[in-house]
């Protein structure tokens, strides 16, 4: 090893000499730059025409909202200065703050804003709903926007403050007016940064440079909502398609801000002084097994109920996420720690025994048609899921085939209701941000096999009681709703939930400013 | 007729002999052929027979995972805690049959195509302009496009790996069939009123026998390596079924935190195709100086 | 010759469209595409549907093709379906990363090899000889991201003397950076050139050594290794420029790997990532485009035999 | 005093080769002003003395092991490879057998001819260049200026002989050794080059020391004569006491079996017409769009008729388009029009499926026994392939095979052996019995015997006489050797860049040429006087 040491100064010195032109870091300008590695590879700008995460994080970087949600999960003003309801909580009016302007210098209007919802209608979930709901949407005058329902409706600020996809973002009425099935081609915006498009190498690289004219609120920030100031110049996302590399990086001090690092690589990261690693979404992801509804064996309820009962949470969270400090088991079908959560009925969840699954199985009357389960090998933690799942069902007494895919195909394959033979499945596996399951109202819940979540889950005691959730008022009224809903999804066994867990975030001391929430966001971040 | 240099030219009866009595005979004389090929047999008995003595390679207990080699198992413990060493030995037989089969598909199909364009003018043009086709695409980006649209299942793997292969193979052997359609025994052969089959596989064949096997010797050397490379990319075999390649691939997240899970795989691939690619050598110096020399 | 070039050319458009009817074919008959992975988490069947409407997957594949091929006339390769970008725009972005790695790779490889080949020919036999071939066939044995990973771990976390990762433009921000960031990827990536150039010009030099020019020369009493330079090299250099035309179609693949290790925004990595999106406007324009640049390639090879020897003439 | 003494020079083989030695107990002497031809059969030794002189032997397969090599005096046998390298070029040059491929192709015929001067002296370039213009003139070469800039795929093949004799004299060593120069040459141009070197050692006053196998060079150029057999020197003398009076037996075998320039009598055939072409044409090449295409006209207006017992001679030079006749005749190659008759029956356009029965009637012998014959196959093999190929059972075939190996003069247990296991001389014969076993009409022999040594060559021509009045054959004998010619021909067709310049009785033909190309011809055979 001596000899080693003694070369290597040697070598160092020999590459140094020609090298020293270029190779000291550049000269430090004034601008500041955070480069950050996030969590996926930026392909698509449009937040409407995708839910994919990344571009709902992109959005967050150039577009405003109306409302935003803090900490505690409440709808905060963000573009909107004040507003008011009728009596008969029928007419909402909104009134925009002072000093909107988008990244062309043009106003933020209140054409804009209604272009910007509608187009948001058509595509978002909770939106759709809103829109059922709506009897009219028009602009009053250049600040003030008139939402006239057509019956009761508890969620309006939820809906227009949701915090994850389809975010309803403020864009100029000119790009709202694309066809919400088409891409969007003009990014301007009114956040607090500006995309710049010729610098954008699709699969690489994403620049953001700061935006002067934005106005921010004065509150402080609190998840979405507060002032959005950005405390750097510029921002450079550079995807990294390999861990390894991502993590040598930032340690080499390469990189700021390291989005999401595989958990097991947390220890490595967290043992060098330089680096700080924290968990920042409080809601951490849960963790999905969903059941094909409408093909064999999963058609029966008691069979789910039997399979549920195999999956123990511990040995998918220790498995697929590792490191017990970046998980924890939750038996209730919402989040643990936010306002929904209670254990009606989770004991079908929480047994986690594979003999007592086999009792459950025998007495279901499983006939032994072989469970296809969609495993998507480019995604480590639902391909560990995967395995898992496949290994417990076999215990338990299941015939077990497991397919290989990439995550592209299986996206494709989950959306065909056709029997297994012509490419249907029956169980896949995937992961929802806490945010997306907070309440009744997420996809993953639905009971209606039409509009509903792929698996297509049919129970009508279920759909009635998420109804009834929107036009909930009160608090306990909600938990109560939540309840039920909860005790419906045992009941039929929708999906199994394999536990919360938590993805990292890892940056170099020298960053400051970390917003806690489940969505990233980059302002407010700056270098010291 | 006339004397050359050196060498008395009239190639006396014995050494004459000694050219063609058996090719397995001469080519052990070789010593990369008997030492490459005593590795091989090894590790052929080893993935054969391994997998009865170890664990089940699928069985997981995530509770220890990761755990350095020597506690849990010989090779340590993989992310899901299966057991590393099991995995491996299992992995031996999977990452053998890819190159294996590889190397008898290619040379297969490489061979009844070389033979036609050799010696088939109207099917020359066609086959080897689609050649020309197939060889210009990248072997590795050939192989993600077809792994990745249809399903990654061991048979659409060793699919993908031979079809990039075939193009050389046919080359090879249309090169062979060119020169050895000249020969006088050919024409004699088509004088005596032989049909056009049974000179193929009666005089043609037998020529291109010697370059064929040491281009498929490196052929499932290569084929080994790009499986391996094809699970790092994320297009390679299934994990379900543990291959030396998708072992790696799994292990790279954590190369620098458990580096044994890529090590051990690593060494008994790295070991394999250089006994392969030894033999390949040996085989190319013994068997058919001549026209195995510009064939790689 | 400029009637041979001409002809060469001419006989390149078959063969193009048989890649492009190929890969074509390829990506519309297998299973899973672009719309569903657009339509993400929330989308029912009619959005999926939707999408594919929007997107011309739905009509019948051959007007499909014919459409493609249309716009192919015109040299626009389409617009990739997630990113909305021209396919040009997009190589051109980044064809730079991936033709610098290529060519520092292949003169590095080169100027390594053909020596270490023909010394290895010279002694045949002897000792360097069969290290060269050892070190040959191990560089065959080692798949390249285990070399990568290794090279990063040595170079760049213990003795920090080299990057981890990145491109630097020579162009922008200088050759110094340059060459400091493709040092180690394009070591890792001239491993497995080294060896096939290192074997095959062993193998012609071998070969030449044997002809009967090379016994007249001995019969004027010219030394050994004057022989080998003036006689040798010039008549083996035909078989040596074949193989590097072989090794560059190698090359193409190793710098999927090679760019997916290091993080070099190139070609490589665009195609693999729109393989796994499904992008298929890009899929199919870079698959033509990297066999153009193959048959490209191996027309300069062509020509070039005759510079290095007087009887080939077209 | 003799410019090269070797005194007793013995040189082992490898072990594992069929004889102990390559050469054993050699001694000869080159005298200045004088030629020493070396000749014997192949296997005789005679190119390992050449290259043991000039320390050219490879080293690792020939080992000397007792005697000497004094040149001028000096014992360069085990000298310095420096030393030697001094000598080659100053003292001694050598000139070998193939000039097609002893140039490097790739470097212009002037620069590898002022290499030599290079090595040897310090000339400047231009004194060097001018050396060479003068070293080329005095081979007469033509236009020495262009010459110089030119490659070696661009000159014939006299001429690279030409520029392989300039490069070996250019510093105007004592002793020049010739290791069959001429035998892949024309025998007009190898006259030219035997009359070269004998007009350069006189006027060098050289000693020359010159390795053949044909006698017939030896009778046109030899001052004294060394015959070898299995690496001995067998006799030594003046070219009259060897040629005229030898002592040894074999020696006598050797000047007896070279056949002689004067055809004997033979009587007009009477047979019926076996074989015959009309208009005969092959051309190579496209013409191309505007006539600029290459075209080579291989083959013109051949007419021939052969009939059956008779045997028709075709001799010309190479590319005088005598091969491409058999293999047009043979459908080996497509005649570009004109007819090919057999028994009257046209079968030049016929298509494979209509051309099949007619194969039988017409079978050809190859020149090169080693590729003859399918190495992989067994000789019996190879021999029931064709009747099999007829319907012929598997048993008939075998036991026509045994009795044609009888015919042929081999034992019938060699059916079952390997064509590896068998010399030049019988694998010809294997072929010649795997023709008669179709019972053709015809049989074609191109080029049959020349890749045979001399005394094997004889028997092979005796074996090819019986045969076709044994079974009353119709024979295409193909051949450049108007000695061998001479000898089976009754009829001879002689054929000059793809045209017939002349034909008729061989006897008539050799006595009075009328073309002037015949004429040429006969004059340029070496070894009148035999």
């Amino acid at each position: 090893m001596l000899g080693w040491i003694k070369r290597r100064s040697l070598l160092a010195a020999v590459l140094a000499v020609p090298l020293a032109m270029g190779a000291m870091p550049t000269v430090a300008q004034a601008e500041t730059t955070l480069r950050v590695i996030p969590h996926a590879d930026l392909k698509n700008l449009d937040p409407i025409w995708t839910t994919a995460y990344i571009t709902r994080n992109h959005g967050y970087m150039i577009y405003d909202t109306l409302f935003a949600m803090d900490e505690d999960f409440k709808p905060q003003p963000q573009m909107v200065d004040t507003w008011s309801t009728s009596d008969d909580g029928l007419v909402w009016t909104f009134v925009l703050r002072d000093g909107l302007k988008f990244h062309d210098g043009a106003p933020v209007t209140a054409t804009d804003v209604v272009a910007s919802l509608e187009r948001w209608g058509k595509r978002d979930g909770m939106g759709q709903q809103l829109m059922a709901n709506t009897a009219s949407l028009e602009a009053q005058d250049d600040k003030t926007v008139v939402l006239t329902l057509a019956n009761e409706y508890g969620l309006v600020l939820e809906s227009i403050g949701k915090i994850s996809s389809n975010v309803p973002f403020i864009m100029p009425a000119r790009v709202a007016a694309t066809d919400p099935f088409e891409q969007i081609t003009d990014f301007t915006g009114s956040g607090p940064f500006v995309f710049e498009a010729d610098q954008w190498v699709p699969g690489s690289k994403v620049v953001y440079t700061k935006f002067a004219d934005y106005v921010p609120r004065e509150e402080p920030v609190s998840a979405a909502s507060g002032g959005k100031i950005a405390k750097v110049d510029k921002v450079e996302w550079t995807y990294f398609p390999d861990q390894t590399t991502a993590m040598n990086a930032l340690m080499a001090g390469e990189i700021d801000f390291f989005e999401a690092p595989a958990n097991d690589l947390a220890p490595l990261l967290d043992a060098n002084p330089d680096i700080t690693v924290e968990v920042n979404d409080p809601l951490g992801n849960v963790g999905f097994a969903r059941f094909n509804h409408l093909l064999p064996p999963f058609d029966n309820a008691e069979v789910r109920r039997a399979a549920l009962m195999a999956m123990k949470q511990e040995d998918y969270m220790a498995g697929a996420v590792g490191d017990p400090a970046f998980w924890k088991t939750c038996h209730s079908v919402f989040p643990c720690g936010t306002p929904l959560d209670n254990d009606v009925g989770s004991d079908v969840m929480s047994t986690g025994d594979i003999d007592k699954a086999k009792e459950a199985l025998a007495a279901s009357g499983y006939d032994g048609t072989p469970v296809v389960i969609m495993q998507p090998t480019d995604i480590p933690i639902l391909s560990a899921f995967s395995l898992i799942t496949a290994e417990k069902l076999r215990d338990t007494g299941f015939e077990v085939e497991v397919q290989a895919m990439d995550w592209s195909t299986l996206t494709s394959r989950r959306a065909l209701r056709d029997p297994v033979a012509d490419g249907g499945w029956n169980m896949f596996h995937t992961w929802w941000i806490g945010a997306d399951v907070i309440d009744p109202m997420a996809i993953a819940f639905s009971g209606n096999p039409e509009a509903g979540w792929f698996g297509w889950a049919e129970d009508a005691e279920l759909e009635t009681a998420r109804t009834a959730f929107a036009v909930a008022g009160s608090a306990d009224e909600k938990a109560e709703i939540g309840a039920k809903v909860q005790e419906r999804l045992w009941a039929i066994g929708a999906s199994g939930h394999l536990g919360q867990f938590f993805t990292p975030v890892a940056y170099r001391n020298n960053v400051k400013g970390l917003i806690k929430s489940p969505v990233q966001f980059f302002w407010n971040i700056g270098l010291e | 007729m006339s004397d050359q240099a050196t060498l008395p030219t009239e190639p006396t009866a014995a050494a004459e002999a000694a050219k063609d009595i058996s090719l397995a005979r001469i080519a052990l004389r070789n010593r990369g052929v008997f030492w490459g090929g005593a590795i091989l047999i090894l590790i052929a008995l080893f993935a054969v027979f391994g997998p009865f003595f170890t664990l089940d390679p699928m069985e997981l207990n995530p509770t220890n995972r990761l755990k350095p080699p020597g506690g849990a198992g010989t090779f340590g413990t993989d992310m899901l805690g299966r057991d590393v060493y099991s995995r491996v030995v299992s992995g031996a037989r999977v990452s053998l049959i890819v190159g294996l089969v590889v190397a008898v598909v290619a040379v297969a199909v490489g061979l009844f195509l070389g033979l036609i364009a050799g010696y088939i003018r109207l099917a020359d043009a066609l086959i080897m302009r689609l050649m020309d086709g197939l060889m210009s695409i990248p072997a590795i980006l050939l192989a993600i496009a077809l792994i990745a649209l249809s399903g990654a299942t061991l048979g659409t793997v060793v699919l993908a790996i031979v079809i990039p292969e075939i193009p050389r193979v046919v080359r090879l052997v249309r090169s062979v069939v060119l020169t050895v359609r000249e020969e006088p025994y050919v024409e004699a052969a088509i004088s005596a009123g032989t049909r056009v089959p049974t000179i193929l596989v009666r005089h043609v064949l037998p020529n291109t026998i010697a370059p064929l096997i040491v281009q498929a010797t490196y052929i499932c050397g290569s084929a080994m390596l790009t499986e391996s490379i094809l699970g790092f990319l994320g297009a390679g075999i299934p994990p379900e079924i543990p291959s030396w390649g998708n072992i790696m691939s799994e292990g790279r997240t954590f190369f620098q935190l458990t580096p044994w899970i890529i090590f051990f795989p690593g060494i008994c691939l790295a070991v394999t195709v250089l006994a392969v690619n030894v033999v390949g050598d040996g085989l190319r110096d013994t068997l058919d100086p001549r026209i195995a020399r510009n064939m790689r | 010759m400029t009637r041979y070039i001409t002809m060469r050319v001419l006989s390149t458009i078959p063969v193009m469209i048989l890649v492009a009817l190929f890969v074509f074919l390829m990506l519309r008959l297998a299973p899973g595409d672009p719309a569903s992975v657009i339509a993400g988490d929330y989308a029912t069947a009619e959005d999926v549907e939707r999408i594919r409407e929007q997107l011309g997957l739905s009509d019948p594949i051959v007007v499909q093709f014919v459409r493609w091929v249309g716009s192919l006339a015109q040299g626009n390769l389409g617009v990739s379906i997630f990113s909305g970008k021209p396919v040009t725009e997009l190589i051109g972005q980044r064809l730079e990363p991936t033709l610098l790695l290529a060519l520092t790779t292949i003169t590095f490889a080169v100027a390594v090899a053909v020596p270490l080949g023909t010394l290895a020919a010279f002694r045949s036999g002897s000792l360097i000889d069969r290290f060269v071939m050892l070190f040959s066939v191990s560089g065959f044995s080692i798949p390249a991201f285990v070399m990568g990973y290794i090279l990063i771990y040595v170079f760049a976390m213990q003795l920090q003397i080299l990057p981890v990762q990145g491109y630097k433009s020579p162009f922008t921000e200088g050759i110094g950076p340059f060459f400091y960031h493709i040092t180690l990827p394009s070591l890792t990536l001239s491993v497995i050139f080294i060896a096939l150039i290192a074997r095959m010009t062993r193998a012609s030099v071998i070969e030449v050594l044997e002809e009967d020019y090379i016994r007249t020369a001995r019969a004027k009493g010219q030394s050994e290794f004057k022989i080998l330079m003036r006689h040798g090299l010039r008549n083996a250099a035909v078989p040596v420029v074949t193989v590097i035309g072989i090794g560059i179609a190698l090359l193409l693949g190793g710098v999927v790997v090679t760019e997916s290790v290091f993080n070099i925004p190139g070609l490589g990595r665009l195609v693999l990532d729109a393989v796994l999106a499904r992008d298929y406007p890009i899929i199919q324009g870079l698959i033509l485009f990297f066999s153009f640049i193959y048959i490209f390639i191996n027309l300069l090879i062509d020509l070039s035999y005759t510079l290095l020897d007087p009887r080939i003439r077209y | 005093m003799s410019i090269l003494e070797v005194d007793n020079l013995t040189v082992k083989l490898p072990d594992g080769a069929d004889r102990p030695f390559a050469i054993e107990g050699v001694t000869l002497h080159v005298d200045k002003g004088e030629i020493l031809c070396v000749v014997g059969e192949s296997g005789s030794g005679k190119s390992v003395t050449a290259f043991s002189v000039m320390g050219l032997a490879d080293k690792r397969a020939l080992t000397p092991v007792s005697g000497a090599i004094r040149l001028d005096g000096e014992d360069i046998l085990n000298a310095t490879d420096a030393r030697l390298r001094k000598l080659r070029g100053e003292k001694m040059g050598m000139i070998f057998q193939e000039p097609m491929t002893a140039l490097n192709p790739v470097l212009r015929v002037g620069d590898q001819i002022s290499e030599m001067l290079e090595i040897h002296t310090n000339m400047s370039q231009s004194q060097r260049k001018e050396r060479v213009i003068a070293a080329m003139n005095d081979v007469s070469l033509p236009d020495p200026e262009k010459m110089y800039r030119s490659y070696p795929h661009q000159l014939s093949g006299g001429q690279r002989q030409r520029i392989m004799i300039a490069m070996a004299l250019t510093l105007e060593p004592q002793l020049l050794i010739a290791d069959e120069p001429t035998t892949a040459l024309d025998v007009t141009t190898q006259a030219q080059i035997l009359a070269l070197i004998k007009d350069i050692q006189k006027r060098k006053g050289m000693g020359v020391m010159f390795i053949t196998h044909d006698f017939g060079v030896v009778a046109e150029i030899a001052d004294r004569v060394a015959v070898m057999k299995y690496g001995q020197i067998v006799e030594q003398g003046t070219v009259d006491e060897v040629l005229h009076a030898p002592k040894d037996d074999y020696t006598k075998m050797l000047i007896a079996a070279v056949p002689s320039m004067t055809p004997p009598k033979r009587e007009p055939a009477t047979g019926d017409k076996a074989l015959s072409t009309d208009d005969l044409v092959k051309v190579y090449g496209t013409p191309g769009l505007l006539g600029t295409g290459r075209v080579v006209k291989a083959v013109q207006e051949v007419d021939l008729t052969v009939r059956r017992g008779e045997t028709l001679g075709i001799v010309g030079e190479s590319g005088s388009g005598k091969s491409t006749v058999a293999r047009c005749i043979m459908r080996l190659i497509d005649p570009t029009s004109g007819e090919v008759l057999i028994n009257g029956e046209n079968i030049a356009t016929l298509k494979e499926g209509q051309l099949r029965p007619h194969r039988r009637d017409i079978q050809i012998v190859f020149q090169d026994p080693y590729r003859s014959l399918n190495p992989r196959r067994t000789v019996g093999q190879s021999i029931v392939e064709g009747p099999m190929n007829y319907g012929i059972s598997a048993a008939q075939a075998h036991e026509r095979a045994a009795e044609l190996m009888r015919v042929v003069g081999l034992s019938p247990d060699a059916l079952d052996r390997f064509p590896h296991q068998f010399s030049g001389g019988q694998r010809q014969r294997i072929c010649i019995a795997r023709a008669l076993a179709m019972e053709p009409m015809i049989l074609i022999a191109d080029e049959a015997v020349s890749a045979l040594d001399v005394s094997v060559q004889a028997q092979v021509l005796d074996l090819l006489d019986d045969v076709r009045q044994k079974f009353d054959l119709a024979m295409l004998f193909i051949t450049h050797d108007l000695r061998v010619a001479a000898q089976i021909c009754d009829r001879i067709l002689v054929m000059n860049k793809g045209e017939v310049v002349e034909t008729g009785p061989t006897a008539d033909v050799y006595a009075n040429p009328q073309h002037e190309y015949t004429r040429a011809l006969l004059k340029a055979a070496p070894g009148a006087a035999l």
